[in-house]
C-alpha cells in the first residue's frame, strides 16, 4: 500500500468524519467556521500531495481496501490523470472553503449545508481515485447525492425542490448509463477492476456502445446538450460557494470519468468516435452560450456558460480522439493538453465568477440583473475581480481563458493532416462553432458585467450594498491571481500536464519552459507561437506610457458633470439598457433557430392611450423535444395503469384465472 | 386393479366434472347451492370409494367431512344467509351462460391435454383423477370469476376445493389429506362467517370504486 | 549588434504605425471629399484634432467609474500592440513571434470588450445601445475572421504572420478561388470592424444609426483622443494586414539590411495609398445599411470564409 | 444430532408458540408488549445459536441448511425489531383509542403465531408441512390486517383473504402434483414429500407433471410474493393494517413465499426435461417491476406507496433469481436481505409519521425534515436506500444485477433499467414532497422508538460499503446451491 495513496485516502476519510461531526454539531454558532476551516486544511493537504505527485512524476501507485464489492475490493490508484484532477478538485475545495468561511455566515439554515459540504468534497476525491467500477460508481453517485442535499438546502422554495428533483433523476439516469457501460467492459465474468478492463479489449460494437453510454452518463453530469436540462436549474439553486463547486469542479469530475473510460480503459478509439464527440461538443458550446446570453438571472447565466465551456472541452477531447485514432500522437497530445488546460482554467474563472455572484447576492439579496447595476461603486474589489473573471472567460489575452482556447485552435489547425474526409470537413466547421461561441461568450460577459456592475442602480437594494467580508474577498483575489498567472505563464502548466498526456495518448507536447522569453510554441515557432507574458508587459508599458505622456505634456484637468447622452434630459435608471434589451440584437440574429423565438409588437390604435407592448416568446427547444414527450408518456401510462388499483375482487380473480390459463396453455404448447 | 373398481372411480370423478358443468349452467342461487350439495355428495362417494380401494381408512373421515359439512351444513347456512340478505331473486351471472359453457369446455380439454402429456407409466387411475381434478378446479375458478354474488363465489371456491380433495385422495398414500381437508373446511367456514358477519354486502365487489376513493384518497 | 538593429526596426515600426495612422485617415477623408467635389480638410487635420482634444479638459459624467477612465488607455495600448505586431514594411520583426494572427484578432477583441463596457458605464441609453449592437456585430465578425485565419493557416501551414506573408510571396501559391473568397471576407470584416460605411458611419451622430459613436458618446478631451487614435490605428492595422497577406510584394525579413527595408517601406506606402483610395471610393459609392441588415452582411462574410476553408480541401485534393 | 442443536430448532418453533399461548391469556397490555418483545428476542437468540451449533440431520419434517438459515436469521431479527417498534406504536394506538386492550391481547398472540408459522415454513423439510405453515402465517396476517374493524380495513382483509385462499388452493394442487410426480420414484408415504429426498431423486420424476406443478406453485406462492398481476391484495393490506404488520408483511411474509418458490425452483432445475423456471420468473419479475414502477406515481396514501415499492423490489429479486448464475443469485439474496431491512425501517418511520400527522395522505404531509428531523431524515435515508442509491446496500445488489444482466443478455437489461428509473422518479418525487418544503400537518413532538429503524438503516449502510468475508462466502455458497 503506497504511502501517497494512503495519505490521499485519509483525506476523504477525514472529510467524511468532518461531515459526521458537522451533522452532530451543526447547530453550534461556531460550527460554520470549524467545518470550513477543517475542509480548508484537509483540501490543502490533499492539494499539496497531489501537486507534488504531479510535479515529481513518480508514475503510478495503487492500493486496495477490503471494502466495497467483496471479491474485487475497493481499489484506488493514483496516476498522472487522477493526480491532475485531484489538483483541480482540491484547489477548488481549498479556495471554496476559504470563501465559505465568510460566505457561510449568511446561511440561514447551516445545518442543511455543513454536513453535506465535506461529504461532497470527499465524494469528488474518491471518484478521481477509484480504480474499480463499483467504487467509482459508488463515489460518483455519492457525489451526486451530497450535491443534491446541498441543492435542497433552501428546500422551502418550490424552485430548488424542482431543481433537486430533476437533478437527482438525471443523475441516476447517468449512473445507469455508466453502470451499463461498465457492465459491458466487465463482461459476463464480472471483472470490475479497471486494471482487468484495461487489458481486455471489447469488440467494435461493444466499444461503440460504451462510448455512447459514456456520452450519456458522463455527458449528463457534465451538461452536454441535450442532457443539460438539470444544470441551469440545480447549480444556481445551491448556495453560491456550492454552485461554484458544482459548476467549476463537479463537471470536471464528470469529464475525468469520460477521459478515464474512453481514453484509458477502452483502448484504441475508432475515428468516428472523434466525430461524434466533436459535433456534440461544438453544438453544446454554441447553444450553451446562446442560452446564457438570454438569461437575466446572474447565476443561471453562469451555469449556462458552464455548458459552453464543457462543450469546448469535449470538442477538443473529440479532436484528441480523432488524432489518436489516426496515430497522430503529437497532435493528439496538443488537443488533449488544450482540453485539460481548459479544464483547469474553467475551474478557476467559473469559481471566481460564482463567488462574485455570491458576493452580489449577499450584498444586495438579488440575483436578477434587472434589479442590479452600478455595483462598481459599492463593491470596488468584488467588481474588479469579477471583471478579471469576465475577461478570462471571454478568452481575451493575456488571461488564461485565451491561452487554452488558443491551444484548441492550434490543434484544429492540425486537422488537414487527418486522412478521413469527414473529419477534414467537420473539424474546421467545429472550429467555426468554437470561434462563434467565443465571440458570443465575450458578448455574454460584457452583458453580465455591464448590467450588474456598471450603469446606475436599478433598485434600492443596490444603494444599501456593502463590500463583502475579508474571507470571500481573499478567495476571489487568489482566483483572479491564478487567472492572470495561468494566462501569462501557460508554458508551466503545459509542461506539468506532460505526465498526464504521455500515458493516455502516447506523446507529450514539446517542453515549453525551455523556450526563450517563456513563450509557448505548440509545434514550431515558424508555425505559431504565443507569449502571454510579453503581451501583458507590452500592453502595460504602452498603456502607462500613453498615460504618462498625456498627463505630463497634455492637460490633466477634469470636471464632473451630468451625463451628456446626446443632450437628452437625465432619464430614470429604468431607461438604461436592461439585460433583455442588451441581448435583443443577438436574439434577433440567432433566436430564430436556437429558441424558435418570436417577437410580436401590438401597437395601440392611433390616439389610444395604452402603451405599445412588445411580446417575446422563446422556447427551450431541447426541453420540448426530449423531455416533454417522456413526461407525457409516463403520465399517460400511469393514467392508464392506475385503473388497476380500483378493480373489484372478481376482476382481480379474473386476472389470476387468465394468467393461470395462459401459463397452462404455454405449457400445453411447450415442445 | 381390476377394471370395475377403476370404472367406478372413473365414473364418480367424471360425474363430478359433469356436475361442475351444471353449476356453470345455474343462474339462480338456490339452484346453484342445491347443485353444489349434489357435488359434495358425489365427492363424498368417490372419496369413500378411494378409501375402500386403497383401504386407507383415514380417508373415510374426509368423506364424512365432505358429506356432513359440505353437503348439509354449508348449503343450509347459505340458504339462511340468502334469505337474510334477501337476494334470492338475483340473476347474477357476469358473463352469459353460453360463453361460460364454451369456456368450460375449453378448460376441460386444456386439462386433458396437459395431463395426457404425463408419461403413461404413471398410475392410470391417478392420471385420470388428475385430469378430472384439474378440470374441476378450473371450472370452479370459472364459476368464481363469472358470478357477481358473494355466495355463488363461495360455492365456486368450494367446488374448486372439492377438486383438490379429489386429487389428494386420488394420490396414493398421500399424507396429511385429512388435515388438509379439515383445514379447508375451516377456511370455508371463515369465508361463510365472513359473508355473514362482516355484512360484506351483496357482493365482494360491492364497495364500489368511488367509495374506495373517498376512504383512501386514491381518486385519480 | 544585430539584436540592437532588430530592436530598432521593431521600435521604428511601432512609431511608424503610430504616426502614420492619422495621416491615413486624413488621406481617406481627403479622397472622399474630392470624390464628392469638396475641398475637404487638409491631410494633417487628424493630427490637429488629436492635439486639440488632448489640450482640452475632460468632462466626466457624475457616476462614471474608474473603469471609464482607464479604458481609453487600455484600448489604445491593445490596439497599438496589435498594430505593432503586424508586418508593415518588414517581416520577422524582433517580437513578431510573441503573437500570431489569432492573438492579434483577440487583442482587438479585448479592446472592443472594454470599449463596450465603457459604453455601459455611464448608464445612458445610448451607451447600452451602442454596446449591444457592437457585440452583436463582433459576434459575427470574429468567427468570420477566425475562419479566414484558418484558411490562411491551412494554406501556409502557420498562423505566424511573417511565415504566412513569406509563403504568400512565394511562387507556389498560385491563384486560388478560396484565397479570393478569403480576401472578400476579410475586406467585409475589416469594414465592419472599423465601423465604416455601409456597416456604420464614423461621421454620424444620428442616434438610431450609430454604433461605434454611441459607445464613446460620453468621452471627451484626452480620453476621446486616445480612443480616436486607437480607431485610426485599427484601420491602419487592417490595411497593413490585407497588404502583407494579399499583396506581400516588397516585404522582406527585418534582418535584410537598410536597403531592403527602404524598398519595403516604399512598397508599404504605395499599398496603403491604393487601399485607402479603394476604401474611399467604396464608401462614397454605397449607402449605409440598416443595423439589422448588418448580420446578413457579416453572415455572408462568415459563409464566404467557411466556403473558402472547405474549397481549400478540394483544391488541395486536386 | 447433538441435543443442543435440536433444541435450537425446536426453540425457534416452540418459543413463539408458547408465547402466543401466554399472551392470549395475559390481560395487561404493557406486559403483553414486553413479553412479545422478550419472546421475539429469545427466538432471535435461538436462531443465532444455529450458527455456533452443528445442525441437525434433515429429518422427516425439519431441516436446517445453508439456504433457509439465511431466511431464519433475517426473519427472527426483523421480527424482534418489529416487536420493539410495535410496542411504542401500539401504545400510541391505545391512547388514541383506535385499539382496545382486548384487541391488543389478540394482536400480540397473533403476532407470535405468525412468527411461529413463518419459522415453521422455513425449517420444514416437508412440502405439505411448509404449505400448512405458509397458510397459517397468511391467515394470522389476514386477521391482523382487519384488526381496526374500519370499513377499509375489513375490505382490505377480505380482499387479502379471498385472493389468498385461491392462492392457497393453487399451491396445494401444485403440492399434490409434486407428490404424484415423486410417488412412483420415491414410493408412497411421507418420504415423497421430504425435500432432502425429493432433491436427490428429482432427475427421475415425470417432467410433465413437475412442469404443471411448478406453474401452480408459482402462481399459488407468487400470489403471496405479490407478483403482478397477482398482487392485488398487497397494497390494500399494507395500507389498512397496523403499521407493524405492514412492516412484517413487506419484510418477512413476502420472503416466506419467495423461499417456497425458490425451493421448488431448485426441484425443477434438478429435472432437465421439465420447463426451465428461469424464463417464467424473469418475465414475472420484469412485469412486476415495471408495473409497480408506474403505479407508484399516482399513489396518494403513503403506506400504499411503499407497498407498491415492495412489489417492485420483489420483482427485481425474482428477476435476479430467474437469471440465475453466481452473480445474479448473490445479488438476489443480498437484495432480499437489504429490502427486508430497509422496507421495514421505512414502515417504522411511516408508522410514527402517520401517527403524529394524523393522516396517511401524502398530500397532507410536508416538510418532515423540518418538523420532525428524526423521522424525516430516517425516511429520506430509507427512500434513498430503497431507490438504490449508494452508499447503501441495495445499490450493491442492483449494481450486480444490472451489470451482470447487461453483460449476458443486453436486451433484458434495458427494461430492467427502464423500470428502475421510472420507480426512482416516482419515489423521489413523493419524497421531495413529504420530507421537504413548508412543514404541514401535526407538529406535536413524537415519542418514537428510533432504535429499530436506525439500527436497520445502519446495517444497510454498513452492507453498502463493507460485507464481511464470512457472510460473502456463505452467500456465495448459497448462490451456488441456487444454481
Amino acid at each position: 500500500m503506497n504511502s501517497t495513496v494512503a495519505l490521499l485516502l485519509c483525506g476523504p476519510a477525514a472529510l467524511l468524519a468532518t461531515a459526521i461531526l458537522a451533522a452532530a454539531a451543526s447547530r453550534l454558532a461556531a460550527a460554520t467556521r470549524l467545518v470550513y476551516g477543517a475542509t480548508l486544511a484537509i483540501s490543502a493537504v490533499l492539494l499539496a500531495t497531489a501537486a507534488s505527485h504531479l510535479a515529481g512524476n513518480p508514475g503510478e501507485a495503487s492500493a486496495t481496501l477490503p471494502l466495497g464489492l467483496p471479491w474485487t475490493g475497493a481499489r484506488f490508484r493514483l496516476d498522472g490523470l487522477s493526480a491532475f484532477f485531484l489538483v483541480v478538485v482540491n484547489l477548488g475545495g481549498t479556495i471554496t472553503s476559504l470563501y465559505g468561511l465568510g460566505y457561510g455566515q449568511h446561511e440561514s439554515q447551516p445545518h442543511r449545508v455543513l454536513p453535506f459540504y465535506p461529504a461532497f468534497l470527499a465524494g469528488m476525491n474518491l471518484v478521481v481515485l477509484a480504480n474499480d467500477a463499483f467504487s467509482f460508481l459508488l463515489s460518483w453517485e455519492f457525489m451526486s447525492l451530497a450535491s443534491w442535499a446541498l441543492v435542497m438546502a433552501h428546500h422551502r422554495d418550490e424552485a430548488s425542490r424542482r431543481a433537486g428533483y430533476i437533478y437527482l433523476v438525471m443523475a441516476s439516469f447517468g449512473t445507469m448509463a455508466l453502470l451499463l457501460a461498465f457492465g459491458l467492459l466487465a463482461g459476463p465474468a464480472g471483472t470490475y477492476a479497471f486494471d482487468a478492463m484495461r487489458t481486455a479489449h471489447p469488440d467494435r460494437f461493444a466499444a461503440g456502445a460504451v462510448l455512447v453510454l459514456m456520452l450519456l452518463g458522463a455527458g449528463s453530469k457534465a451538461g452536454l446538450v441535450p442532457l443539460h436540462a438539470w444544470l441551469p436549474l440545480a447549480h444556481p439553486a445551491a448556495p453560491s460557494h456550492v454552485s461554484a463547486l458544482m459548476s467549476g469542479i463537479m463537471t470536471k469530475v464528470a469529464i475525468y470519468g469520460f477521459i478515464r473510460v474512453v481514453f484509458d480503459l477502452l483502448g484504441e478509439p475508432a475515428w468516428w468516435s472523434g466525430v461524434a464527440v466533436l459535433l456534440i461538443g461544438g453544438v453544446t458550446a454554441v447553444l450553451g452560450i446562446l442560452h446564457a446570453l438570454m438569461e437575466k438571472d446572474l447565476k443561471r447565466l453562469l451555469a449556462y456558460s458552464t455548458i459552453e465551456n464543457i462543450g469546448v472541452i469535449f470538442a477538443s477531447l473529440g479532436l484528441a480522439l480523432a488524432f489518436k485514432a489516426n496515430g497522430m500522437a503529437s497532435a493528439a497530445a496538443l488537443a488533449f493538453t488544450a482540453a485539460l488546460f481548459h479544464v483547469l482554467n474553467h475551474s478557476f474563472f467559473k469559481s471566481l465568477l460564482f463567488f462574485g455572484a455570491g458576493a452580489v447576492l449577499s450584498a444586495t439579496g438579488e440575483r436578477d440583473m434587472e434589479k442590479l447595476g452600478g455595483l462598481i461603486h459599492r463593491l470596488p474589489v468584488t467588481s474588479f475581480v469579477f471583471l478579471i473573471g469576465c475577461v478570462s472567460i471571454s478568452a481575451l489575452p493575456p488571461f488564461n481563458g485565451f491561452a487554452s482556447e488558443w491551444l484548441v485552435f492550434q490543434a484544429i489547425l492540425r486537422s488537414p493532416e487527418l486522412p478521413q474526409w469527414g473529419l477534414k470537413v467537420i473539424v474546421p466547421a467545429v472550429g467555426g462553432m468554437l470561434a462563434l461561441s467565443a465571440a458570443l461568450a465575450a458578448a455574454c460577459f460584457v452583458k453580465a458585467f455591464g448590467i450588474t456592475f456598471l450603469g446606475r442602480a436599478r433598485s434600492a437594494a443596490v444603494e444599501r450594498a456593502r463590500e463583502v467580508d475579508r474571507w470571500s474577498l481573499a478567495a476571489m483575489v487568489v482566483l483572479a491571481a491564478f487567472c492572470l498567472l495561468a494566462g501569462i505563464l501557460p508554458g508551466f502548466v503545459i509542461d506539468s500536464l506532460s505526465t498526464v498526456t504521455l500515458p493516455l495518448v502516447g506523446e507529450r507536447m514539446p517542453v515549453q519552459m525551455a523556450q526563450p522569453w517563456l513563450s509557448i510554441v505548440p509545434i514550431a515557432e515558424s508555425r505559431s507561437s504565443y507569449n502571454g507574458l510579453l503581451v501583458f508587459v507590452f500592453i502595460t508599458i504602452s498603456a502607462s506610457l500613453a498615460a504618462f505622456f498625456i498627463h505630463r505634456f497634455a492637460s490633466h484637468a477634469l470636471r464632473r458633470g451630468i451625463a451628456w447622452g446626446c443632450g437628452f434630459p437625465d432619464a430614470v435608471p429604468a431607461a438604461q439598457y436592461s439585460a433583455v434589451s442588451f441581448a435583443q440584437p443577438i436574439r434577433r440574429v440567432f433566436g430564430g433557430f436556437a429558441f424558435r423565438s418570436r417577437e410580436t409588437v401590438d401597437m395601440p390604435a392611433p390616439g389610444a392611450l395604452e402603451p405599445a407592448r412588445v411580446k417575446v416568446e422563446m422556447h427551450d427547444v431541447a426541453w420540448e423535444i426530449f423531455y416533454q414527450p417522456i413526461t407525457g408518456a409516463i403520465d399517460f401510462a400511469t393514467e392508464r395503469l392506475n385503473h388497476l388499483q380500483f378493480l373489484t375482487i372478481r376482476r382481480y380473480l379474473t386476472l389470476v384465472f387468465l394468467y393461470l390459463v395462459i401459463l397452462l396453455l404455454v405449457l400445453a404448447l411447450w415442445p | 386393479m381390476n377394471g370395475l373398481t377403476f370404472d367406478i372411480a372413473h365414473l364418480l370423478a367424471g360425474s363430478l366434472v359433469l356436475i361442475s358443468f351444471m353449476m356453470l349452467y345455474q343462474d339462480r342461487l338456490f339452484a346453484l347451492i342445491n347443485v353444489f350439495a349434489l357435488h359434495a355428495v358425489v365427492l363424498a362417494l368417490s372419496v369413500a370409494w378411494q378409501a375402500y380401494i386403497q383401504d386407507a381408512h383415514h380417508l373415510y373421515i374426509t368423506a364424512a367431512i365432505a358429506l356432513v359439512f359440505k353437503a348439509i351444513v354449508i348449503p343450509v347456512g347459505l340458504h339462511r344467509i340468502i334469505q337474510r340478505l334477501g337476494i334470492h331473486r338475483d340473476i347474477e351471472t357476469a358473463v352469459g351462460i353460453g360463453p361460460t359453457m364454451l369456456a368450460g369446455i375449453g378448460l376441460v380439454t386444456l386439462s386433458m391435454v396437459l395431463m395426457l402429456r404425463v408419461t403413461p407409466e404413471a398410475d392410470p387411475l391417478a392420471r385420470e383423477d388428475l385430469a378430472f381434478a384439474l378440470s374441476i378446479i378450473l371450472l370452479g375458478l370459472l364459476v368464481m370469476v363469472t358470478r357477481r354474488n358473494a355466495v355463488s363465489q363461495v360455492v365456486g371456491f368450494m367446488s374448486l376445493e372439492n377438486g383438490l380433495v379429489l386429487a389428494a385422495t386420488g394420490a396414493k398414500g398421500m399424507p396429511l389429506v385429512v388435515e388438509i381437508s379439515v383445514a379447508f373446511s375451516i377456511l370455508i367456514a371463515f369465508i361463510v362467517i365472513g359473508v355473514f358477519l362482516f355484512r360484506i354486502r351483496e357482493r365482494f365487489d360491492s364497495v364500489d370504486i368511488g367509495a374506495l376513493d373517498d376512504y383512501r384518497g386514491e381518486r385519480r | 549588434m544585430a539584436v540592437i538593429f532588430e530592436l530598432a526596426v521593431q521600435g521604428a515600426q511601432m512609431l511608424v504605425v503610430l504616426l502614420l495612422s492619422p495621416l491615413l485617415i486624413g488621406f481617406v477623408r481627403k479622397v472622399k471629399a474630392r470624390l464628392v467635389r469638396r475641398q475637404g480638410p487638409s491631410l494633417i487635420q487628424p493630427y490637429r484634432d488629436l492635439v486639440r482634444l488632448m489640450r482640452k479638459e475632460v468632462v466626466l459624467a457624475d457616476n462614471a467609474s474608474w473603469l471609464f477612465r482607464v479604458t481609453p488607455y487600455l484600448i489604445f495600448a491593445a490596439t497599438w500592440v496589435a498594430a505593432a505586431l503586424v508586418p508593415t514594411f518588414a517581416t520577422g520583426l524582433e517580437f513578431s513571434w510573441t503573437a500570431d494572427l489569432i492573438v492579434i484578432v483577440a487583442l482587438l477583441g479585448s479592446a472592443r470588450f472594454f470599449q463596450a463596457l465603457a459604453g455601459m458605464d455611464v448608464g445612458t441609453s445610448f451607451g447600452g445601445l451602442g454596446a449591444s449592437r457592437e457585440v452583436m456585430i463582433a459576434s459575427l465578425a470574429e468567427p468570420a475572421m477566425l475562419l479566414i485565419v484558418f484558411s490562411l493557416a491551412l494554406l501556409a501551414g502557420a498562423t505566424q504572420l511573417s511565415t504566412v506573408a513569406a509563403f504568400m510571396g512565394s511562387p507556389e501559391v498560385g491563384l486560388r478561388v478560396s484565397l479570393g473568397m478569403s480576401l472578400i471576407a476579410l475586406v467585409m470584416v475589416a469594414i465592419a470592424e472599423n465601423a465604416r460605411i455601409p456597416v456604420d458611419n464614423p461621421a454620424t451622430h444620428l442616434e438610431l444609426t450609430m454604433v461605434h459613436e454611441a459607445m464613446i458618446l460620453e468621452y471627451s478631451g484626452r480620453h476621446l483622443a486616445m480612443i480616436e487614435l486607437a480607431t485610426f490605428l485599427k484601420l491602419l492595422l487592417y490595411m497593413s494586414l490585407i497588404a502583407c497577406v494579399f499583396l506581400p510584394w516588397g516585404l522582406d525579413g527585418a534582418s535584410a539590411g537598410p536597403k531592403a527595408l527602404a524598398v519595403g517601406a516604399a512598397a508599404y506606402l504605395c499599398k496603403l495609398a491604393v487601399l485607402a483610395i479603394l476604401l474611399a471610393v467604396f464608401e462614397t459609392a454605397v449607402a449605409k445599411m440598416r443595423v439589422f441588415r448588418v448580420p446578413d452582411f457579416l453572415g455572408a462574410a462568415l459563409m464566404l470564409a467557411l466556403l473558402g476553408t472547405l474549397l481549400l480541401f478540394v483544391s488541395r485534393s486536386l | 444430532m447433538s441435543g443442543f442443536s435440536f433444541d435450537a430448532v425446536a426453540a425457534i418453533l416452540f418459543i413463539p408458540a408458547g408465547a402466543a399461548a401466554i399472551l392470549a391469556a395475559m390481560p395487561n397490555y404493557k406486559m403483553t408488549a414486553l413479553v412479545n418483545v422478550i419472546a421475539s428476542l429469545l427466538t432471535l437468540l435461538a436462531a443465532l445459536s444455529l450458527f455456533v451449533t452443528d445442525r441437525p440431520a434433515p429429518g422427516q419434517y425439519l431441516l436446517v441448511d445453508d439456504l433457509n438459515i439465511v431466511f431464519i436469521v433475517l426473519n427472527t431479527f426483523v421480527g424482534f425489531t418489529t416487536s420493539v417498534f410495535s410496542a411504542s406504536y401500539i401504545a400510541h394506538e391505545l391512547e388514541t383509542g383506535r385499539l382496545t386492550a382486548p384487541n391488543l391481547r389478540f394482536y400480540h398472540a397473533m403476532y407470535q403465531i405468525m412468527m411461529f408459522g413463518m419459522n415453521l415454513a422455513f425449517v420444514s423439510n416437508n412440502i405439505g408441512l411448509m404449505w400448512v405453515a405458509v397458510e397459517l402465517a397468511t391467515l394470522t396476517t389476514v386477521l391482523m390486517v382487519g384488526i381496526y374493524r374500519t370499513h377499509e380495513a375489513l375490505e382490505a382483509a377480505w380482499k387479502y383473504f379471498i385472493l389468498g385462499s385461491v392462492g392457497i388452493a393453487l399451491a396445494l394442487f401444485g403440492t399434490i402434483l409434486v407428490y404424484m410426480a415423486a410417488q412412483p420414484v420415491v414410493g408412497e408415504g411421507t418420504n415423497a414429500m421430504v425435500w432432502s429426498v425429493l432433491i436427490e431423486k428429482a432427475a427421475h420424476f415425470d417432467p410433465a407433471l413437475l412442469s404443471v406443478a411448478f406453474i401452480f406453485l408459482l402462481l399459488g406462492y407468487g400470489t403471496k410474493v405479490g407478483l403482478a398481476p397477482l398482487h392485488a391484495w398487497l397494497p390494500d393490506a399494507h395500507a389498512e393494517g397496523p403499521t407493524p404488520i405492514s412492516a412484517v408483511l413487506s419484510g418477512l411474509l413476502l420472503n416466506v413465499a419467495l423461499y417456497a418458490v425458490l425451493r421448488f425452483k431448485l426441484l425443477l432445475a434438478a429435472s432437465p426435461q421439465a420447463i426451465g423456471p428461469g424464463p417464467l420468473m424473469v418475465t414475472m419479475g420484469l412485469t412486476s417491476l415495471i408495473f409497480a414502477a408506474f403505479m407508484l406515481y399516482r399513489r396518494r396514501d403513503i403506506k400504499r406507496l411503499f407497498a407498491y415499492s415492495s412489489i417492485e423490489h420483489m420483482g427485481i429479486i425474482v428477476f435476479a433469481f430467474g437469471m440465475g448464475g453466481p452473480l445474479a443469485n448473490f445479488a438476489g439474496l443480498l437484495h432480499m436481505v437489504m429490502h427486508s431491512l430497509t422496507k421495514s425501517a421505512i414502515f417504522f418511520a411511516v408508522g410514527h409519521i402517520a401517527q403524529v400527522k394524523g393522516t396517511q395522505k401524502i398530500s397532507e404531509i410536508r416538510g418532515l425534515t423540518e418538523s420532525h428531523p428524526g423521522l424525516g431524515w430516517a425516511l429520506v435515508i430509507g427512500v434513498v436506500a430503497i431507490a438504490g442509491l449508494p452508499p447503501l446496500g441495495i445499490f450493491m445488489s442492483e449494481f450486480l444485477v444490472v451489470s451482470s444482466t447487461f453483460a449476458r443478455h443486453p436486451w433484458l437489461a434495458i427494461p430492467l433499467v427502464f423500470g428502475l428509473l421510472i420507480a426512482f422518479g416516482a419515489l423521489l418525487l413523493r419524497l421531495t414532497g413529504v420530507a421537504f418544503g413548508e412543514p404541514r400537518g401535526g407538529m406535536a413532538p413524537v415519542e418514537a422508538s428510533y432504535v429499530p429503524m436506525y439500527s436497520h438503516l445502519a446495517l444497510v449502510f454498513a452492507a453498502g460499503i463493507y460485507l464481511p468475508a464470512p457472510l460473502v462466502a456463505w452467500f456465495q455458497h448459497v448462490a451456488g446451491i441456487l444454481g
